[in-house]
C-alpha cells in the first residue's frame, strides 16, 4: 500500500535527530512536526523570521503579528528568537539549519529539485524554496513517486524548471525511501506491502535496487 | 532637538514627494508588518507607473493589493505573488511586470543596498530561471550567481514602537522586511503603533537605529489575518 | 532537552577540538568585549600555528597578545594591530604575518561567512594596497572590489547573557564583532556572564540566536580598560 | 597666524548641520564635538557600533563595555543605538552618515588621501579609515598644510599608500580652507593673519586662488 501522507510524515520524523534546527516546507513536511520522537527535541525554523516554532494559537492568543511561512497563525516555543528575512536566510544560506524538507514536482538522478514553476500555468513565485534548497546540505523531498496519470515524477533529468540543481540527496515517495548517489536512485526502503516491481515501472530515472530492499517500519 | 525630530503629522506628509514612476521599497510578509496606511496614502494620492519590491503583494482589497485596483503599480518584484485575482489579471494581459526573486535573494539585496554593497554571490538559484543573465563565479569549486543591490526611492516601513529620532522596533514576525526596506530607501517613511520619548527604547535592542528614517508616523492598524490557524481547544 | 543544552562545565570542554594550525575567529574591538578565559584557554592548551581574524591583537599581557608569548599564532586578520611590544618585534622578525584588512570589510566578511555569501563587492579599499591582486568591476560607473567571506574552525566570543540553548545577548558596546564571528565559526564557543532560564531573554531581541552556538560557558571577567578617559568633576 | 587646533575644530564645526550624523576620527577631529552650535543637535557615529556617543563617564560611571572607536570609555546621549561592527560599517559604506572628518598625511588635487601607511615605518592598519573615506560623501580632512620640515601635504598626487581614491573634496589645514575641484585645490578661506603667498608656497599641487580670499571668520 502506497504510504498516507501521515505515514510519510512518520517516516521522515524517523530522520530527525536530537537538538536539529529543521525547515519544514508547505504541506506534507509541516505535518513531521506532529511525529518528533517524545524522548528529542527539535526546534522548526521559519523562513520570514522565527526560529522556535510552536503550535498554532488557541482563539484567545491569535495574534496577527506571530506567523510562520505558510502565513499561518502560530505560537513560539520557550527559547525562540525572532529576526528579519535577511537575518533568517543568513541562517539557510549559510547552512545553520540540520534538515530541511519540502515537496517537490520532480527530481532527478543528478540531485536536481523542480518545485515551483509549470510553464503555461500561473506562477506565483519561488518564495524561500531555491534559498532552502541552495543553503541546506540534509534535505528531504517528499513527493508522491508518480502522478496521477501514472507519471513518474523519479526522472532521469528534470522536464520542469528547476529550484535547485545537483542538491538532493534523500526522497521519500509514497512507495519509497530512495537516496541519490553517482547519478542515480538508489532503492533503501519500500513502503509495506509495495513490490520492488511497482517501484522499478514507477521510477523512470535510473535506479539501482539492492539484493535486499527492507520494508519501511513505522514504531 | 529639531534635527532629529522626525515625527510628521498627516499621511500626506509622510508620503511627500513620492512621483509617478518611483521605486518603492515595502516591508511586510504577507499581510503581517505592512505598512497598510502609508499604501493607502498612496492609493489616495493616485501616484501611477510604481515599482514595487515587496516579499507580496497583499490581497484583493488590502496591502499592496489595493494599489492593483487603479493600475499604480506598474512592476512588482517579489518571491512569492499572486494571492488575489486582479493581480493575476493583470499580469496575465501584461500591464503588470513581476519579476520573481528568491526570498533569501531578495532580503539580501535590499541589505546591501542600504550597505553599499553593490553586489553579492550566491548559491542561490544556480541553474534556475533565476540565473538567466547573470554572471557566475566558482568558490571552492562550487558555482554561484552574481546578484545586485536594491535601493528605492521610498522605502515604507511598519514598526511597532519609534522614538522621535526614529529609533523602531518591530514587534514578533512583523520584522521580517520591514529592517531590510527601512535600509535602503532614499526616504524612508515609518508608521507604528506608538511612539514613545527618546530614551525609553533600550539602545542594544533597538532593530532599526534612526540614522536610516526620515519620518515617523503613528497609525492605527487593521491586521488583517490571511491564514487564521488555531489549534483544537 | 539535551539537544539544544549547549552549556560546558570546564575552559577545557569549551575549547575541545582545537587544533594546531587551525582558524580561530575572535569577537572583540580592542580589549572590549573579547573573550578573555577563552583566549588564556588556548594558552594553557598551548595550540600552535594559528590564524587569529580579530580587529586587533590585545596588548602585552592580555587578550590575543597572551598567545604571542609562546609564538603560537602565526597570522593574524586584522584592521589595527600592533599595541604591544610582542607583536612589533614577531612581525619584524617575520615569526608572525599580519594581513591588514579594513574594519568594516573584515565585519562583513565575516558575516558573509556565516550567511553563505562566498564574496561581496565593496568600494572599500579600492586604489589602495588593500585591492592588490583582488578582482574589481564597475557598478553605476564606480570601481568595487571583490572581497571573500571569511570562515573559521572555531570562533570564540564574550556575550552577556545566554540561555542554555545558546541564544546571547551583549553588553553595550562590547558587541561589536562578537555577534559577527559567532555566525562564522564551524564551532561557536561562546562565555558569557551569566546564565538565564530559557525563555527569559525577549526573542525579538536576541543578538545571536542559539542556530549559530555550538558551547556556552560562564565566566569571571577582567574587562581591562585600555584607554580610561573621564570628564573633569 | 597658523590656527591651534582647538580653531581647527571651530572652523570644521561650522560645517556642522541641525540634524547631521557625524563620524569624528582620532585627534582634532574628536575636538569638533566641544564646538557643535548651541541651537544645533548633531549625533556622533562611532565605527565600534555606537550612534549617539556622549562625553566622558565621571570615574563613578564609567564602564569598561562602554568604549568609542578610539578605545576610550564614554557615555550614550539618549536616543542611541548600539549594534555590531556589520551593521555600523552598513551605515557608514552606505553612505548615511552626513560627514565625516579625519586627519591625514597628505591628500591630493584627485581628492586621494592617504593616512595610514608610510612604508618602512612599523605599519599598524588603517582600521575603520577605508571605510570611512569609501562609503562617505561628505568629508573633511584636518591635518597641518604642511610637514614640520616645511614639505607640503596637498600634492599633485599623493606619494604613500593611498587610503581611499578620489574620495576627498574639503581640506582644513592649520593655514586654509581649500576645497578639491576638477583637479585643482580652490583656496576658499585662509587663517586669520595668514597671507596668501604663504599659502601658494606651502602648497604643491595645483592651487586655484580666486581674486578674494576671505579670512576664517570665528564666532
Amino acid at each position: 500500500m502506497a504510504l498516507t501522507r501521515e505515514q510519510m510524515a512518520q517516516r521522515v520524523a524517523q530522520e530527525l535527530q536530537d537538538g536539529f534546527y529543521v525547515n519544514l516546507g508547505i504541506g506534507i513536511p509541516t505535518l513531521v512536526a506532529n511525529y518528533v520522537p517524545s524522548n528529542m527535541e527539535v526546534m522548526l525554523q521559519s523562513e520570514n523570521g522565527l526560529l522556535g516554532m510552536g503550535e498554532f494559537p488557541t482563539e484567545d492568543t491569535i495574534d496577527a503579528d506571530m506567523i510562520n511561512a505558510g502565513k499561518q497563525t502560530v505560537t513560539t516555543v520557550k527559547g525562540a528568537s525572532i529576526f528579519s528575512s535577511a537575518e533568517s536566510f543568513a541562517m539557510i544560506r549559510g547552512g545553520h539549519v540540520d534538515l530541511t524538507v519540502l515537496g517537490a514536482f520532480e527530481v532527478d538522478v543528478n540531485g536536481n529539485i523542480a518545485s515551483w514553476m509549470i510553464p503555461n500555468k500561473l506562477i506565483k513565485g519561488m518564495g524561500g524554496a531555491m534559498d532552502l534548497v541552495a543553503g541546506a546540505d540534509n534535505i528531504i523531498v517528499t513527493m508522491t513517486h508518480a502522478s496521477k496519470h501514472g507519471e513518474s515524477k523519479l526522472l532521469s533529468e528534470c522536464a520542469l524548471p528547476l529550484t535547485g540543481k545537483g542538491c538532493i540527496k534523500k526522497v521519500l515517495t509514497d512507495l519509497a525511501w530512495l537516496e541519490i548517489e553517482n547519478g542515480a536512485f538508489v532503492l533503501k526502503e519500500r513502503a509495506p506491502g509495495v513490490t520492488v516491481e511497482e517501484i522499478i515501472e514507477k521510477t523512470q530515472g535510473k535506479l539501482i535496487v539492492p539484493d535486499h530492499v527492507p520494508e519501511m517500519t513505522f514504531a | 532637538m529639531a534635527g532629529f525630530d522626525k515625527v510628521v503629522g498627516s499621511y500626506e506628509e509622510a508620503m511627500a514627494g513620492l512621483e509617478d514612476g518611483m521605486t518603492v521599497l515595502a516591508g511586510g510578509f504577507g499581510l503581517c508588518g505592512i505598512p497598510e496606511n502609508l499604501i493607502n496614502e498612496i492609493k489616495r494620492k493616485g501616484t501611477t507607473g510604481l515599482t514595487f519590491v515587496s516579499n507580496n503583494c497583499g490581497v484583493d482589497g488590502f496591502g499592496l493589493g489595493v494599489l492593483l485596483e487603479d493600475k499604480q503599480i506598474c512592476k512588482m518584484v517579489s518571491s512569492y505573488v499572486g494571492e488575489n485575482a486582479l493581480f493575476e489579471k493583470q499580469l496575465l494581459s501584461g500591464e503588470l511586470e513581476v519579476e520573481l526573486t528568491p526570498q533569501g535573494t531578495l532580503a539580501e539585496k535590499m541589505r546591501a543596498g542600504g550597505a553599499g554593497i553593490p553586489a553579492f554571490y550566491t548559491a542561490t538559484g544556480v541553474g534556475t530561471p533565476v540565473a538567466e543573465g547573470k554572471e557566475t563565479k566558482l568558490f571552492n569549486g562550487r558555482e554561484y550567481l552574481l546578484e545586485e543591490a536594491i535601493t528605492g526611492d521610498f522605502a515604507i516601513v511598519k514598526g511597532w514602537k519609534a522614538d522621535r529620532y526614529g529609533n523602531v522596533v518591530y514587534r514578533h514576525t512583523a520584522q521580517n522586511f520591514n529592517p531590510l526596506a527601512a535600509t535602503a530607501g532614499k526616504i524612508t517613511v515609518v508608521e507604528v503603533e506608538e511612539i514613545v520619548e527618546v530614551g525609553e527604547l533600550d539602545p542594544a535592542h533597538i532593530h532599526t537605529p534612526g540614522i536610516y528614517v526620515d519620518r515617523v508616523i503613528v497609525g492605527h492598524f487593521e491586521k488583517r489575518i490571511e491564514k487564521r490557524t488555531v489549534k483544537e481547544a
